[in-house]
Parts: structure tokens; C-alpha cells; sequence
């Protein structure tokens, strides 16, 4: 090879191998089915007691409210539901990396996630009732609207984090999509701005398997997702996503790098999808039970209570207090949900802008005149 | 033996498939699921994962590659999963599928079937329940259809996919499971006329798509009241049949337009201008419009309060008849 | 001294960030090189580089950080470089930017203004002279405007900047070199009012953004006809001033919508809609449109004889005169 | 680690080391500005000495024609015009590696690229006329039409690769796009669909630095953009994009891999934009001279002569005769399109639809009126 001096058709390479931006040979994974351990000097944990135990009652209410959500669609009151069961590491390990002043940007299966940032589990699932589009407050939990349009969430975490490193706000902003949410257009794009801007973006990427019905060998041909980082200069990570334990220390390294001002991270967490798409898919159309059945072994509370187990920080108390708690919180949820008012129709004009300048006042009294004619004729 | 609207489209394309084997079907999960509304079932088995494809979630993708797909010589169907998701497919329709034949000269051509599932009443979440239909009839360069009946869903796809043009092809998806007992295959009016499903002689509603059955029984209950009510089915937006819609207006002198789309620029604007520009000294009425609000679709509990139904009709109806 | 409407735009810009330092402009080519039309120049020298900034080539992805940027806290100025290459933006804009806040039940504003430079007439390449405002309009949850003078061009970005609400800012690019000696900062109408650029007795012309100057120019050669035409400059498209543009035709009886974009489901068919729904009995001939023709916008030769300009004006008001 | 069995959470990994996907850490350069050689193992030459002039005399014709167009441009003949000077070898070099059967899908500044498949130059600058949208027929050569929404044709390709394999037709698509065209989602999807179907795809990269103003660094923080190659699961390959016979057995290479079924690849050229953007910018305001001095150093014509006076393959005659050529084509286009017609109005509503079905009776009479008028008056 020529020195080629300036030339600028040799672009000059960061000082660093940008290899270092790919991700391990094997997903992070720091606790087997059975319980046991393997520390990683990598990943050192540092968490007490209490937030293990924390972790799996996070995890345990979060199936239990999944389960009840399930049964709330089948009994009618829900429209639809998409099930984060099998997922609940993944959801819960990262968003408890976060601290509270972080951000989330969810999209439609983050139940788990919710949990963590307590976020009103009834409110949530509104959405899914069509009471109205959304029913919490994103600013109360830092929690943003549920994203159903695939991988667009991404572009806010993205424009979010930006304000923040604006601001020098040491916030970070994680945004969650599917596998199938990779092939999008916007994740591409808000992975490329979050590269160029080094904005506080972590994009945790559930793979779960699928995309509804499209297994994961369709959707890309890339040797894994986190090898997609590189391309935007970030770092990838890969995690056992049924490990909460690995999925914490994964997302809480990459979380403290990125509010170090060293920029985004892609994670992606391998998981499974135990639960059919929403409540409205027929899975058995494309997967065995074979599968399904493997799967379930791998299962993430299980995995999680074999270690309380092991390290002597479960009884039968404990047991009880989260059944309560979980069976408490499902309840709650059971009974804001249950034949929850549908609202006032009138509603329908109220939000769409701050300033409607009389734009609605014509189909507003015509509504109003339709519901008034309405009740008259009841 | 009945036939749904679902299963008529089902059938139009394993026919069209059947007959031609450059004609090819893909999109989200309509491989081996069948589709979520099961329209491309049991393709996938018959004509194997080649003519029938499950692709990568990206919707400009599934467009874009469809247009080289025809480039190549092929006759692509694609299917958008739900109407919400065919905005990320947006520049790929409007600056390449309207518009590479005329940017061409004539020498490119894109034999694209686009397939919708459109329109609310089915309960369903948000983005779900659109009716997109104003950005494509706006779009020069591209035929929009919909069919309002299980016959037309069969011939009109068959006339879509045989059609030379890019075709945006809007299923009512509310109506997929709305029953007929037509013989398929079947042969229905040229894709480019409306047809009066029910002759009237004191008001023209036009209709298309999901709203053709709700006019229909407004008819029903309007002659109940004693008025006589012509119902028009456009099923092409693009081109409008003009001729058809001004010639029932010269019948009847009044006209409704519905459709569930918000009513700002909605195809009603369009109708109602049309009749008036072509039509001025036959309107006893102004031609009314009973749509969607200019709202966001609303959420499922509150959709019915949205959409056109049969009493907003007739309240239309009565104003017409008061002028 | 004289200010066009680039320059008037550019200053507004500048004094909204002056004002207020959550106000951020960004987009392709806006930094360094000021934009294509230079219509930023000078922020970035003046704002520094993190308040005014170049992004990746990628429209969706300037739009959904803008509203990511909204949420946090800023009042974004994004840039669209042209009218043609809004469309790969076009699922943040309708999906999020236009719904966010409604679904949201009023708790997330996304205060964005999205700067379209728009139109014909500057003899460009194809993509680069589109009039996508039906798009837009049909959308609930935006807000559009466009400015027909420089005064406007200065007293509307400054509104749109400072509204709460989501607003597509239509620059007629083909009017930025047009004249004025307006003395900034002014005051103007109210955004969503429309403004009766010139009275008249015969025909109301209605009209927006680049065709406001042609409206009046076929205003003047009416004068010599013996012909006194009303102009409107609707300057807010969503929502549209349905009291003012009802006025207007209540005064004339006779109205023609101008505008460059495609006919069909263009403004004009909106306008028509609601004259016709409102002021039936005012009506003395059917609202006619002088507007661009339903095929793709043509090659540079080509594009006068498919922009509307004086003469298809006055053809239709001789036509709407002849009722 | 344990040892995972069939645990789906730990998805497989293909055979080969998906590091091989990467770029090399040098771009390929096999020839030096001054004519010196490198021969290369992995990119063995397999051109004649024909060839080698073949290829100087495209570069040399596809700069006479474009500072044609520049100077028709400047005399008011050319609405706009996108230069290609500094990338000739990168066009020239790629285009060449194609079979006749292969096909071409450019972008707006292929004019080169164009030239090696014979396009009539002329017809191509009728876009930039204004006379028509295009002026090409893409089957006749094999080239698509030039395409202004940025990256958008990389899909075409991608789609036109995915019938040439379900046909087993042995052909293949190649795409160009600019290093700006990398963030817009369109190539990422392009990509995607590419590398799950093996298309055989080539994304052609000319990296000249620039979108417009935006230089690389504020376009993407990816290492290079080869790096983004295997996020597809396709290989990234960098050349020097100003030697042209770097460009040749590079993409010699991929075409080939891709003809033989083994799918995309990815190839980033670097190179230079030696002009401003369009006839109709001003990079004075963003770029120095300094820069482009430097970058005129590596022009990619002086060193292909200086290769072939190397080898004794340039003399005076060949001089003359590809002057000849180069003027013969640059005197053609001025020809073709100085004062050139505009064409019939009418012709608007011809193209829109192949069955009109009536739709532009009505306007196609207006404007036929108003046509007559305007003769009528004048
Ligand atoms: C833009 C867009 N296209 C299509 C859909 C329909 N859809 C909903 S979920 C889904 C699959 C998503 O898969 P993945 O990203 O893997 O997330 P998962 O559902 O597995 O959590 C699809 C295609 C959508 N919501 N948005
Ligand atoms: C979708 C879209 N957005 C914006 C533009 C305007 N535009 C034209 S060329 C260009 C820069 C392209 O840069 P690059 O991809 O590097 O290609 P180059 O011009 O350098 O060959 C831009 C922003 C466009 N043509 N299409
Ligand atoms: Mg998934
Ligand atoms: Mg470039």
C-alpha cells in the first residue's frame, strides 16, 4: 500500500478498532434455568438483596396482570391484547437500569417495562379497551404513549435524547422495538442520528422470535441484530433476554456509558415469545408445540426464583407477599377496567388541538344534536 | 353456497395466480398465517414460498421492491397489513408507482396491485381503521378501486391485477365477512363505472366500499319514511366516474355523498364539486356530506359516534328534502 | 428598504430564536450552506451549531426527532428541502405529529413547524415543484399555512413558531425573491383568518401562497374587461376560514378557487364543497377551479401550460360570468 | 457458559465468521497517482490492454461530456445540472464489471456509469432540460431511469434482483446511491430484503464526501460506510473510488459472487466530488479551496493515463483519437439539446395512464383550448 497522505478518498479511521463495536461471540448470560450463576467480570452486579427479590416481583406481576389482561379480552373488555409473557426479563431487567429522571419509549407490549416505572397498569390497557388512545400521563413516569406504528418510537427516543444532551440533562433515553421492527426505515434512521448527535439513546431491541407470524431467518439475513450497530457506529450488544440478571447489567453499562456523554448502544435481547401475537393471532398456524415447548424452559421467573432460591432469599413469606401484591395489583387493574365508562363522545374534539380557532364548532353541535336525538329516541 | 367478500378476493387471487404465473403475492405475514384476515390463505401451499412471500417488516420495502419486481417483468401484488400502515410506503406510491410510467414516456409500465384493508367498525386499535383514500384519489397516476360486494371483491381484483396501471386496491375490511351467494368466478361492470345498486327518484347517495351496505339500508329505512333514495356505488376513485354520478343527480336533483374518511377533502369535496360544477341548474340542494369527523379516527368505544350510520343519513336526507 | 419573502421568512426565524431559546432549526443543508434557497442563512453563524444544525439525509428521521425534541421541551423548526422529499416523512407526520397530541388526551403538545419550501414556476428538475397540501389538510391534527406576501411570511412564522399546535408552513418558493417594503417585525391577521387582498363585486377568487400574486394580476387584467374581481388570500388551509371565504361569495355570488396543485381533491374541491353547503342560494354559478391538471407535475418546458396563470383565470370567469 | 442445548434465546450462529463480512481495514488501491501499480492477489486483473484504454476513454468522454452540459447549463440550454467530475473512475470502473444483461439503477449523477452502457447521452440530459421527466428507454440498455428521491432506487434494484433469482436468470442489479443516500431508510430496507432473498444486488457506494454541504462526520458515525454491510448479512467492501481499476475488480468480484447465487454486497467507493453539488450551488460556502486542491491530487484520469503511458499503451494517436471521440459525443449532446424542442403540451395526459378510460377528456380539451387561444392571440 501507498502513503496516501491527505487524500481524501482514504478517509481517515478513528484512533479505536471499530471490531470493538461488535457484539460478543455469545449473548451476555449470567444465571442458568437451574439458578446457577456465572459472574462476569465484565458485567459485575451490584445488586442488594431487596432488589433481587425486587426484580422477580416485578417479573411475577407482571405475568399475573398479563394474565389477567388476557382474560379481560377473552371476557370482552378488551378489544385486543399483546401479551409481554416470556419477555418479562428482558422488560424488566432493562428498565430497571434506568433511574426514575431516564426516559422509556415503548411500543405496545411493554407491560413489563410499565411495571417498573409504575406506570397505572389500568390506564395502560385503555388503550387496548379503546376507551380513549392512550390514559397515562407520560410526563408523570417518564414513560412515553404506547407506539403501534412499528420502530417510529425509536426516532422520539432518539429526538428526546437529543434535548437532553442539548440541555447537558445526564438523562438517557431507551427506547424498545421488535425484531421485526429492525427492518423499518425509522430505527435506521434514529440509530443514524443518535450515532452523528452521540445522544443518550439506548435502542433494546426484543428478540423475541418474531414478527407476528415471520420467524426471525426472514426478517434479515444479519449474522445477529446487534450486528447492526456498528453500522451506526455504536456498540451492539447481545444478552440472554430471559436472564434478568444479564439484561440488568447489560442495560446498565451501556445506560451509564451513554450518560457519560459516550453516546448510543444497541441491545438486543434474545427471547421468545411464549403468548400468541395479540390476543387476535393464531400462532399454531406457524409454530409447533415442540418449539413452544422448549421455549418454556427457559423460562425467565422460573430461572429467577431458582436463584432466590440458591442464595437462601426465598420462603414461603415471600411467596405469599408477591402472590398478594400481584393479585392485588391484577384486581386493581380488573376493576378499572371492568365496564369502565366509554366516555363522553364529545371528547372526540377536545384534544386534537391546543387552539381549534372554531374549527369543530359546526361538527361538534352536530354530534351533540346527533347524541341529543339519540337519547330523545332511547 | 355463500361467499364472503374475503373469500371472493381469496379466490380472484388464486385465479389470477392460477392463470399467470408472473403474478406474485407478498407482504407481512401473508405466507404461511394466511394474512391477519386470512385473504392470501392456502396460497403460500399451492403456489409455493416463491410466488407467495412472507417479507421483512418495512412497508417502502414491500412497495419499492414491487415496483422492480414489475420493472423485471413480473405483475406484483403486495399487501399493506392494515390502511394506518401504507404511510411509511408513502414516497414509494407517490413518487415512483404514480409517477415512473409518465416520468418514462410510456415505456416503463407497473402492473402493481396494491392491497388495503381499510376503513374503522371493527373495534380495533389505533392506526387500524383508516381510510387513506384521499392521498391516492389525489395522486396522479395511480387507479384507485374498491369493491362494495363479494362479486366485485372477486372481479374487480381479477380487473386490478390484469390492469396494466398501478392500482390501489381498498378492501372494506369491515365487510370481509358480508355474505353473498354469487357463483365465482364472476363478471361485474367495467372497474371504471359506478353501478346504481338501488334506483331512487328523490335523493342520490353515493357510496363506496364499507359504506355501500350502510347506504343500502338507509335506502331501506328512508322508504319507510317515504323517500325514495338512489344508492350509487362509485367503487373506482380514481378516475371518478362523473358521468354516472351527474346522471343520477339529473335524475333526482339532490345528493348525498358517505364515506367514512374525515370530511375535510374527503371524496365527498370532490363529488360535491363535480355535481355543482356539471350539474348547477339540476341541484335543488346543495350536495351534503355525511362522513367521518375531521378528527383523528377516535378509539374503538367511541367509533360509532364517529362514523357515518344510517340516522346521519337520514338527517342529511331530511336537509336535502327541506331546501 | 425592500424585504422579500425569503429574507422576510429569514428574519422571522431569527427573531424567534432571539426570543426564545428552546426554538431549534434544523434539516438538510440549513446550517452552513443557510438552505438551498438561503432562507437560514445566518443561524447557525448566530446560534451556533447545536440551535441550528445539518442532519442526516433522512426526512422521517428529521420529523420524528423534531418530535421527540417537542416532547422534551424544544419548539423545532425542521426543514424539508423541498415539497417533493416531505413524502419519505410522511408516517411521523400523519401517525405522530398530526395524532400525538389527541391520543395523548391533551398531554403531550408537540409544538413543530415544518417548513416546506412548495409550488412551481422555477423551472426545476421533477420532485422539486409539488403542492402536497391536500395531503396535509385532509390530516386532522395539523395546522397548514402559507404566506402570500412578505409580510406574511414574516408575521405567520412567527405564529406558527409560537403555536402549540403542529403547523406545515407552506413557503411558495417561487414568490421568495417577491418584494416588499414592509418594516419587520409586523403584526398581521390572525393566522387562521383569511384576508381580502383586493374588493370586488363580480367574482370572488380564492386563493393561497403562490397564486396570490397571480390572482391578482388576473384581478387587474379583469379591470380592463370591465370585470370586478374579489381577492381572498386564504392563508390558513387547515383550518380553512369557511365564515370569511362564505362571506366573500354572499357578497359576489360567483366564486373560482386558484391554486397549482392537481384538481381533483385539491383545496378548490373542499372550498367549492362548503360554499355549495352554505351559501346555495348565493350561488349564481358553480364555484369553478383554475388549478393544475390530474397528471404528475410536468418537465420544466412544459410547466406553463399546466400551472394556472391569467389567462385560464379569466377563461373561467368569463365561463362563471355566462351563468 | 453452560451449555445452552436448543435454548431459543441463544439463537445460532452460520458457519463462517460473520467478521469476514467486514471491510478491510484498507480500502483496495491498485493504482497510485503516478501511474504505480499494486497488484493484489485477492483482485487479480483480468483486463487487456484494449480494455485498459477502453476504460481511459470512458473517463475521458464522460468528462467532456459533463463539462458539456455544464457549459449548456450556463448558457441557459440545462434547467440544472449534477456533475460526476472526480467520480468517473468509480462509475466507469463498477459500470464496466456489469455483463451487457446486467442492469443499472442510477441515481441523478450517473452520467459515466450511463456512457459505459451506451445510454444516448443526449436523451439523458433532456431531464435536466426539462423537455421530458426522462428521455431514456431503460430496456434498451439495461439502465434504469435516473431517480431524485434519494436511495429510493436501491429498492428497485433489490426488487429487479429478487425476479432475476426466482427466474434463474443469471443477471444482476447494481445500484448507486451517495453517502447521503445511506441514512435514508430505502437502502436500509433495500438491504434488508436483499440479503433474506440473496438477491444479486450490488449497493454501489460513491462516497464523495459530500450531501450538498453535509460532510461524512455529520451523515453517520459508522467507522465506514462498509461497515454497515453486515448489519445485512452481506459484505462490505471499500475501494479507492478514484482508481479505476481498483473499482473494476472490486465490483468484478461482487457481481460475480452475486451471479453465482451467493447474494448482495455492499461497496463503498471512495472518491471526490470535484464540482459543486448542482449547477446550482455555492460550495464555496462550505468547502475550501485547499481541500479541493488536495483532492484534485488524486484525480482519477491523470492516473489512469499515467498507467497506461507506464505500460507504453499511450501515444499521440490514441490522444487524438479519443480527443476526437470525446468532442464527437460532448458536440452530439450540444447538438441534441441546444434550442432543442419542447415538445407538444398534449403529450401531458399521454404517459399517466396505459387506460385513461376517458379520465382526461375533459382537461386534455381545456388545455387544448387554451393552446389555440394563445395562437388564436398571438
Ligand atoms: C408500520 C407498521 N406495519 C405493520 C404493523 C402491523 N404489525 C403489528 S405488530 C407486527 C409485528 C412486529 O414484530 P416485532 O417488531 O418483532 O415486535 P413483536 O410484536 O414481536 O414484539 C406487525 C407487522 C404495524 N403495527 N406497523
Ligand atoms: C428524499 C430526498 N431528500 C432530499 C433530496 C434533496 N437532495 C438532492 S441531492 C442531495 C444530497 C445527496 O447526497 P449523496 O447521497 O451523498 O449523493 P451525491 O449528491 O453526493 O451524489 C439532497 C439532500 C432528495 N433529492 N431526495
Ligand atoms: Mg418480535
Ligand atoms: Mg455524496
Amino acid at each position: 500500500m501507498s502513503e496516501h497522505g491527505s487524500d481524501p478518498t482514504v478517509a481517515p479511521r478513528s484512533g479505536d478498532d471499530p471490531r470493538l463495536l461488535l457484539p460478543p461471540d455469545e449473548p451476555v448470560h449470567l444465571l442458568d434455568p437451574d439458578g446457577t450463576e456465572h459472574p462476569d467480570a465484565d458485567h459485575p452486579l451490584d445488586l442488594r438483596d431487596e432488589q433481587l427479590r425486587e426484580l422477580y416481583r416485578l417479573m411475577v406481576v407482571t405475568r399475573k396482570v398479563d394474565r389477567e389482561a388476557i382474560n379481560l379480552q377473552r371476557q370482552g373488555q378488551l378489544g385486543v391484547y399483546a401479551s409481554c409473557m416470556g419477555q418479562e426479563a428482558a422488560q424488566v431487567g432493562s428498565a430497571y437500569a434506568l433511574e426514575d429522571d431516564d426516559w422509556i419509549f415503548p411500543s405496545y407490549r411493554e407491560l413489563g417495562a410499565a411495571l417498573v416505572r409504575e406506570v397505572d397498569a389500568a390506564g395502560l390497557l385503555h388503550l387496548y379497551r379503546g376507551t380513549w388512545l392512550s390514559d397515562h400521563d407520560p410526563y408523570a413516569h417518564n414513560f412515553g404513549l404506547m407506539s403501534i406504528p412499528i420502530g417510529t418510537q425509536a426516532l422520539h427516543a432518539t429526538g428526546f435524547g437529543m434535548g437532553a444532551r442539548f440541555d447537558d440533562n445526564p438523562i438517557v433515553a431507551m427506547t424498545y422495538f421488535g425484531d421485526g421492527g429492525t427492518s423499518e426505515g425509522d430505527p435506521h434512521e434514529a440509530m443514524t442520528f443518535a450515532g452523528v448527535q452521540k445522544a443518550p439513546v439506548i435502542f433494546f431491541v426484543q428478540n423475541n422470535q418474531y414478527a407476528i407470524s415471520v420467524p426471525l431467518d426472514k426478517q434479515t439475513a444479519a449474522p445477529t441484530l446487534a450486528h447492526k450497530a456498528i453500522g451506526y457506529g455504536m456498540p451492539g450488544y447481545r444478552v440472554d433476554g430471559n436472564d434478568v440478571l444479564a439484561t440488568y447489567a447489560v442495560t446498565k453499562r451501556a445506560v451509564e456509558r451513554a450518560r457519560a456523554g459516550e453516546g448510543p448502544a444497541f441491545i438486543e435481547a434474545l427471547t421468545y415469545r411464549m403468548e400468541a401475537h395479540t390476543t387476535s393471532d393464531d400462532p399454531t398456524r406457524y409454530r409447533t408445540k415442540d418449539e413452544l415447548d422448549e421455549a418454556a424452559k427457559t423460562d425467565p421467573i422460573a430461572r429467577m426464583k431458582n436463584l432466590l432460591l440458591a442464595r437462601g432469599l426465598y420462603d414461603d413469606d415471600l411467596e405469599r407477599e408477591i402472590d398478594e401484591q400481584a393479585q392485588s395489583v391484577a384486581t386493581y387493574v380488573r376493576d378499572g377496567i371492568y365496564d369502565a365508562d366509554h366516555g363522553d363522545p364529545m371528547e372526540l374534539f377536545e384534544h386534537v388541538y391546543v387552539d381549534p380557532s372554531g374549527h369543530f364548532d359546526e361538527q361538534a353541535a352536530q354530534l351533540r344534536a346527533e347524541l341529543d336525538g339519540s337519547e330523545g329516541g332511547a | 353456497m355463500a361467499v364472503t367478500l374475503a373469500q371472493a378476493i381469496n379466490q380472484a387471487l388464486k385465479d389470477a395466480m392460477e392463470a399467470n404465473d408472473r403474478v406474485l403475492m407478498f407482504g407481512e405475514d401473508v405466507g404461511k398465517l394466511g394474512g391477519v384476515f386470512r385473504v392470501t390463505d392456502g396460497l403460500q401451499d399451492r403456489f409455493g414460498e416463491q410466488r407467495c412471500f412472507d417479507t421483512p417488516l418495512a412497508e417502502s420495502g414491500i412497495v419499492g421492491t414491487a415496483i422492480g419486481l414489475a420493472m423485471y417483468g413480473y405483475r406484483p401484488i403486495a399487501e399493506m397489513q392494515f390502511d394506518g400502515f401504507t404511510y411509511p410506503a408513502f414516497e414509494q406510491i407517490v413518487s415512483h408507482l404514480a409517477k415512473m410510467p409518465n416520468r418514462s414516456r410510456g415505456t416503463v409500465k407497473l402492473p402493481v396491485t396494491i392491497r388495503i384493508p381499510y376503513g374503522g367498525g371493527i373495534g380495533a386499535v389505533e392506526h387500524h381503521s383508516e381510510s387513506p383514500e384521499s392521498y391516492w384519489a389525489h395522486t396522479a397516476g395511480l387507479k384507485v378501486m374498491t369493491p362494495g360486494t363479494p362479486e366485485d371483491g372477486y372481479a374487480m381484483m381479477r380487473a386490478a391485477i390484469d390492469s396494466d396501471d398501478p392500482v390501489i386496491f381498498l378492501e372494506p375490511k369491515r365487510r370481509y365477512w358480508m355474505k353473498s351467494d354469487a357463483q365465482l368466478p364472476v363478471e361485474t361492470e367495467p372497474t371504471h363505472r359506478s353501478v346504481v345498486r338501488r334506483e331512487g327518484t328523490d335523493v342520490s347517495l353515493f357510496c363506496y366500499g364499507p359504506m355501500v351496505r350502510t347506504a343500502m339500508e338507509a335506502a331501506d329505512a328512508a322508504a319507510d319514511e317515504g323517500w325514495s333514495l338512489e344508492v350509487v356505488d362509485l367503487r373506482s376513485l380514481a378516475p371518478l366516474d362523473t358521468q354516472g354520478i351527474v346522471a343520477s343527480v339529473e335524475r333526482t336533483g339532490r345528493a348525498i355523498v358517505v364515506h367514512e374518511a374525515a370530511s375535510t377533502l374527503g371524496m365527498g369535496a370532490e363529488i360535491a364539486a363535480r355535481i355543482q360544477e356539471r350539474a348547477f341548474y339540476h341541484l335543488e340542494a346543495p350536495v351534503l356530506r355525511a362522513t367521518g369527523f375531521d378528527t383523528p379516527y377516535p378509539p374503538a368505544k367511541l367509533e360509532e359516534y364517529w362514523l357515518p350510520n344510517v340516522d346521519r343519513i337520514l338527517d342529511l336526507v331530511e336537509r336535502s328534502l327541506a331546501y
